[in-house]
């Protein structure tokens, strides 16, 4: 039992930690705030969800399983805020979300977005 | 070892930092990369077993200051202009005086060496002492309070000072209730904007909350007036950022704010000097109950309250001071 | 590994010299002041990484754990101090440097002396 | 507990408490007052203190009544007291006398505060004084460093924010050199207190990081006492506060800074780094005489009134450190005296400034023509002080100055060279001083045809007046009976020396 929430923990933490790297390899690699964000918000929401479970595991039925619940309840309330406001701010300020041709995947998804945001 | 080993790492990163924040043109991204200093400076002082510090660095040093400079951002310009090179003499000096401090190190004792002097003097009372004398369990309340707490009033009045010199040099040429008292009416912060205000409004009440659970819960985790009073000056400026201006100043208005700074600093010395007047010194909480280490407790509740009041209100004050000035 | 006891105080060093050349050599006053801040941390720093004990733990006394090592309250008093202060330093420049924008429209110290040797 | 045995905590806590009060007192003058009376009653405690100081008191003070190492400990002796006075009587002289001079550069509803950040100057500077924590004088250190920048932010002219912002950026540099030099000592010795530093920095092993230390303390404070070279951000901060800050701080603000220094130096170091005496010195001498030099050369080249007396303060520091760098009885005798009546003289001068600004159009020279035949009075004041501040034989000057003399000849060839020094400062002080008279009292009687109708003699207000004529008889006084003085500075060396044993 104990091995089982072990391993399971740790593979919960290894695929976390997994999404911060690519969310930093994408904010670093892609060519727009927009997609940049993106990239970012990765870390916000997947990893801090896989990585706090897996911390979860570890601590068992106690008092700081609860606050880190608590922790990631508020992590969920705020990361997507976060990139909305600065989403916000960025177009705001008068960036533009269409991209060139070269990156048309990650610009179609932003466009759309970016819509939204306008209307 | 592995705390060692994440500790030069995050260090590492610190020193990056500050080389990127000296090196920026953008002053905005100087501002947002010294908030990150701040936060890897307060990891690093969790690392070295400093709780009380860490989230003091996190709240007070990541938190308000990032916002003290943006709303003086705001009113002045966001990029500097291209300073001259040839400072290589100045980078000289500096160099050398760095290289002179590390190489003053190798006589200091190591890091965590149980043998260090200042383990063995002084400290070693506090940590014994306190549990006998005080009977609350943070020692770095009890030192901060009360064996030190002429120290932490004179930090009060620091805070005090700060707030008013805020006041008064911002006033200038304005009047007090013109200018600098009128926010602008037509600011109105994200209110049409769903997401962060949803959001918002659903944080604020917890952020008050933890604020003061952190300054009530002080004596017995890390915790105190400090940090209560940033963390829940941080949850009024959200508020003030979500609702605007005018609304945050409805609800605590500047002559609220000011009576805190005041009355906080009032109960601190208000406290040391009823010690003086029931025949102990100044601040000596042991006279203020029947049995002293009731009144250790009562005195450090007391005077973390004062502070906790001050801060809160003095950092209010100075971000409203900075926020509602118009630019010119 | 020896000598990696010393690396924070390295790291101080560096960190200090690093705050100290912009407060010097940058000639814009937000960016002096962020300096200024840069150089006060570093103090904290150092201040911090000695009251670190081998095996330690805050100082928050845990009733009948007998023979815990804690790590040394007082310099934590006194870099919460400290760091009060900092920011007390800060807000204070701050507000002088809005005004001095007002009173010169610039924020740039050459500028500023010569608009006073001018007039 | 008895009255006597509280005062120590009672000097700094009255301003303290007065402070936040000040606040609140919105009506025209309240603010003022209260300011006054707590400046006033301050005053009093520092005179009670020296009173007992004489008659061979020490006063020793535990807050919150723990004991030295673990709690911080008040203690003052001669040389505090001493500081005490001057801080205390240098704000008391200044409120009185500079009201009219404050309501003219500061608008009515800012005054609380700025007479809340006046207090809290005054009570940093005391608690700095009467400190025997190394930590609490840097807390105290930075209270009134920052109700300084306040008060000095207050002056009308719009050079006097970027002469604040300079003030600002050195004065929290010098700060925090003083904190990594007591942070490094408290790395090696595990204490704050300064009796208990000394005890225990003599079993310390490796002096290498106390070396360092000693390194940063001195340039820290150094910045502080605007000694020179590092006196830059001094006369410019003089020059555009108002003229009662002026008065003030020009009195006693880089004193308490020096004063931290030198105990600091001789409690800690002087006992426990060998050849110590000997670097400081070889630092300070030469620093000192340069200092004297270069500052009063600029200063007679100055055409600002303001700044002409700013550049000979930092001169004044140099005879003070000169005195200091002897390590002699006599020597430092002479500077701590130096310091008590450079604070007569300059206070005095400054106060009459104050006057003179409130009929002059601008403190420029040549615009100060023919001041001197329209108010007599206090350009009489004016000169009496600017003579002792030169040291004539008769005024408080001479007397600190003979004592330095008289100790630097102890020094063989190098005391000559001292004494040449002392000798052509004072001829520069001459010269300078002349310059202004000569301009105010033989000046074209600056055509004013702006302002039209100028009475004949448009005194300084009666008050004001009043206190410049006080300080400038004290001058004289103290240049006649110079005892009670001479007496605690004699005290104050002889404690700071018995650490070199």
């Amino acid at each position: 039992m104990e091995l089982t929430l072990d391993i399971l923990s740790f593979v919960l933490m290894t695929t976390g930690g997994a999404f911060v790297l690519i969310g930093g390899i994408g904010a670093l690699r892609l060519p727009n705030v927009y997609t940049r964000l993106h990239a970012a918000s990765l870390t916000d929401t997947m990893a801090s969800i896989l990585i706090i479970a897996g911390i979860m595991l570890q601590a068992g039925f106690s008092l700081a399983a609860i606050k880190l619940l608590a922790i990631l309840i508020f992590l969920l309330l705020t990361g997507p805020t976060a990139s909305y406001a600065i989403a916000n701010a960025a177009l705001l300020s008068g960036l533009d979300p269409q991209c060139d041709g070269s990156t048309v995947g990650a610009a179609d998804g932003d466009d759309e977005s970016g819509e939204e945001l306008r209307s | 070892m592995i705390e060692v080993v994440f500790g030069v790492f995050l260090l590492t990163l610190l020193v990056i930092t500050a080389v990127a924040v000296v090196r920026t043109e953008n002053l905005f991204v100087a501002v947002m990369l010294m908030s990150i200093f701040s936060l890897l400076m307060a990891a690093n002082f969790f690392i070295l077993d400093a709780a009380d510090v860490a989230l003091t660095e996190a709240a007070i040093g990541a938190g308000i200051t990032t916002v003290i400079f943006l709303g003086a951002l705001a009113l002045t310009a966001q990029r500097e202009k291209r300073s001259p090179n040839g400072r290589f003499a100045t980078l000289g000096v500096i160099s050398v005086l760095a290289a002179l401090m590390i190489w003053a190190t190798f006589d200091k004792p190591r890091l965590g060496d149980p043998d260090a002097p200042v383990h063995q003097h002084v400290a070693p009372w506090y940590l014994e002492q306190t549990p006998e004398l005080m009977g609350i369990p943070n020692v770095v309340t009890a030192v901060l309070g009360s064996f030190r707490g002429y120290d932490t009033l004179g930090e009060v009045f620091v805070v005090f000072a700060a707030c008013i010199g805020v006041l008064f040099v911002l006033s200038a040429g304005q009047g007090l209730d013109r200018g600098l008292f009128a926010p602008d009416p037509e600011s109105e912060g994200l209110r049409h904007h769903l997401i962060p205000k949803v959001v918002g409004r659903l944080l604020v009440p917890f952020i008050v909350l933890f604020g003061l659970y952190v300054q009530f819960h002080g004596e017995y985790g890390p915790g105190g007036g400090f940090q209560a009073g940033a963390i829940i000056a941080t949850g009024v400026i959200l508020y003030a950022l979500l609702e605007g201006e005018a609304s945050a100043l409805n609800a605590l208005p500047r002559s609220v704010l000011l009576g805190m700074v005041v009355g906080g600093a009032l109960l601190y010395t208000g406290v040391g000097v009823a010690g003086m007047l029931l025949g102990g010194n100044f601040l000596d909480y042991s006279v203020l109950m029947s049995d002293p280490v009731i009144g250790q407790q009562v005195g450090i509740v007391l005077i973390e309250a004062g502070v906790g009041i001050t801060v809160c209100g003095s950092l209010l004050s100075i971000f409203h001071a900075f926020a509602a000035r118009e630019a010119r | 590994m020896e000598l990696l006891g010393y690396f924070n105080y390295w790291v101080f060093a560096i960190v200090f010299a690093i705050g100290l050349y912009a407060v010097i050599a940058k000639l814009n006053l937000i960016k002096k002041l962020l300096g200024l801040a840069i150089f006060q941390s570093a103090v904290f720093l150092m201040y911090i990484t000695m009251d670190k004990v081998e095996g330690g733990t805050a100082p928050i006394i845990q009733k009948g754990i007998e023979g815990q090592l804690y790590s040394n309250p007082l310099p934590q008093v006194l870099i919460l101090t400290a760091i009060v202060v900092g920011v007390s330093m800060t807000a204070m420049g701050l507000a002088i440097v809005v005004r001095i924008k007002e009173a010169y429209g610039t924020i740039e110290e050459d500028e500023i002396l010569d608009s006073d040797h001018t007039a | 507990m008895s009255l006597s045995a509280q005062l120590p905590a009672l000097q700094i806590v009255v301003p303290l408490l007065t402070a936040p009060l000040v606040v609140l007192l919105k009506p025209r003058g309240t603010a003022w007052a209260a300011t006054t009376a707590a400046s006033a009653m301050a005053f009093a405690i520092a005179l009670a203190i020296a009173a007992g100081v004489l008659s061979g008191e020490t006063y020793n003070y535990a807050m919150g009544s723990w004991p030295a190492p673990y709690g911080i400990a008040l203690g003052i002796d001669a040389f505090g007291s001493l500081i005490l006075l001057l801080v205390t009587g240098a704000s008391t002289l200044a409120l009185l006398g500079c009201r009219r001079s404050l309501d003219a550069d500061i608008e009515q509803q800012r005054q609380p505060l700025f007479y809340a950040a006046w207090l809290l100057a005054l009570a940093g500077l005391s608690g700095i004084a009467a400190s025997a924590d190394a930590f609490n004088i840097f807390v105290f250190m930075e209270i009134s460093s920052l109700a300084g920048y306040i008060i000095v932010a207050g002056g009308p002219d719009r050079r006097a924010l970027p002469a604040v912002f300079k003030y600002l950026i050195m004065g929290t540099i010098g700060a925090t050199f003083y904190l990594i030099g007591v942070g490094l000592i408290y790395m090696m010795t595990g204490t704050l207190n300064l009796a208990d530093m000394e005890a225990r920095l003599g079993d310390v092993t490796n002096l290498d990081p106390v070396l360092v230390a000693a390194g940063f303390i001195t340039i820290g404070l150094a910045l502080k006492a605007a000694i020179f070279p590092l006196h830059v951000w001094l006369p410019n901060a003089y020059t555009y506060a108002p003229h009662a800050v002026t008065a003030f701080l020009a009195a006693c603000g880089t004193k308490v800074a020096l004063y931290v220094l030198l105990r600091f130096d001789f409690f800690v170091f002087q006992g426990n780094l060998a050849e110590h005496d000997i670097q400081f010195s070889l630092f300070l001498l030469p620093l000192a005489l340069l200092g004297i030099l270069i500052a009063s050369s600029v200063a007679l080249f100055e055409t600002n009134l303001k700044r002409l007396l700013a550049f000979s303060s930092v001169a004044q520091v140099g005879y003070i450190m000169l005195g200091a760098s002897l390590v002699t009885v006599t020597g430092l005798t002479a500077g701590i005296l130096h310091m008590f009546n450079h604070a007569l003289a300059k206070g005095g001068l400054f106060l009459a400034v104050a006057g003179l600004a409130l009929a002059a159009r601008g403190l420029e020279l040549r615009q100060l023509g023919g001041i001197a035949r329209q108010m007599p009075w206090t350009f009489g004041a004016f000169v009496i002080a600017a003579l002792s501040l030169i040291g004539i034989p008769g005024t408080a000057g001479f007397v600190s100055k003979w004592y330095l003399i008289q100790a630097t000849l102890d020094h063989g060839a190098l005391g000559i060279v001292a004494v040449l020094v002392i000798i052509a400062g004072s001829l520069l002080a001459v010269a300078y001083v002349w310059r202004i008279v000569e301009a105010a009292s033989f000046g074209e009687a600056a055509a004013q045809p702006d302002t039209g109708a100028i009475s004949p003699s448009r005194e300084a207000p009666t008050v004001l007046l009043a206190i410049t004529w006080l300080v400038a008889l004290l001058n004289v006084y103290f240049g006649v009976r110079p005892e009670a003085p001479v007496e605690l500075s004699r005290m104050a060396a002889e404690i700071l020396l018995a650490h070199l044993l």
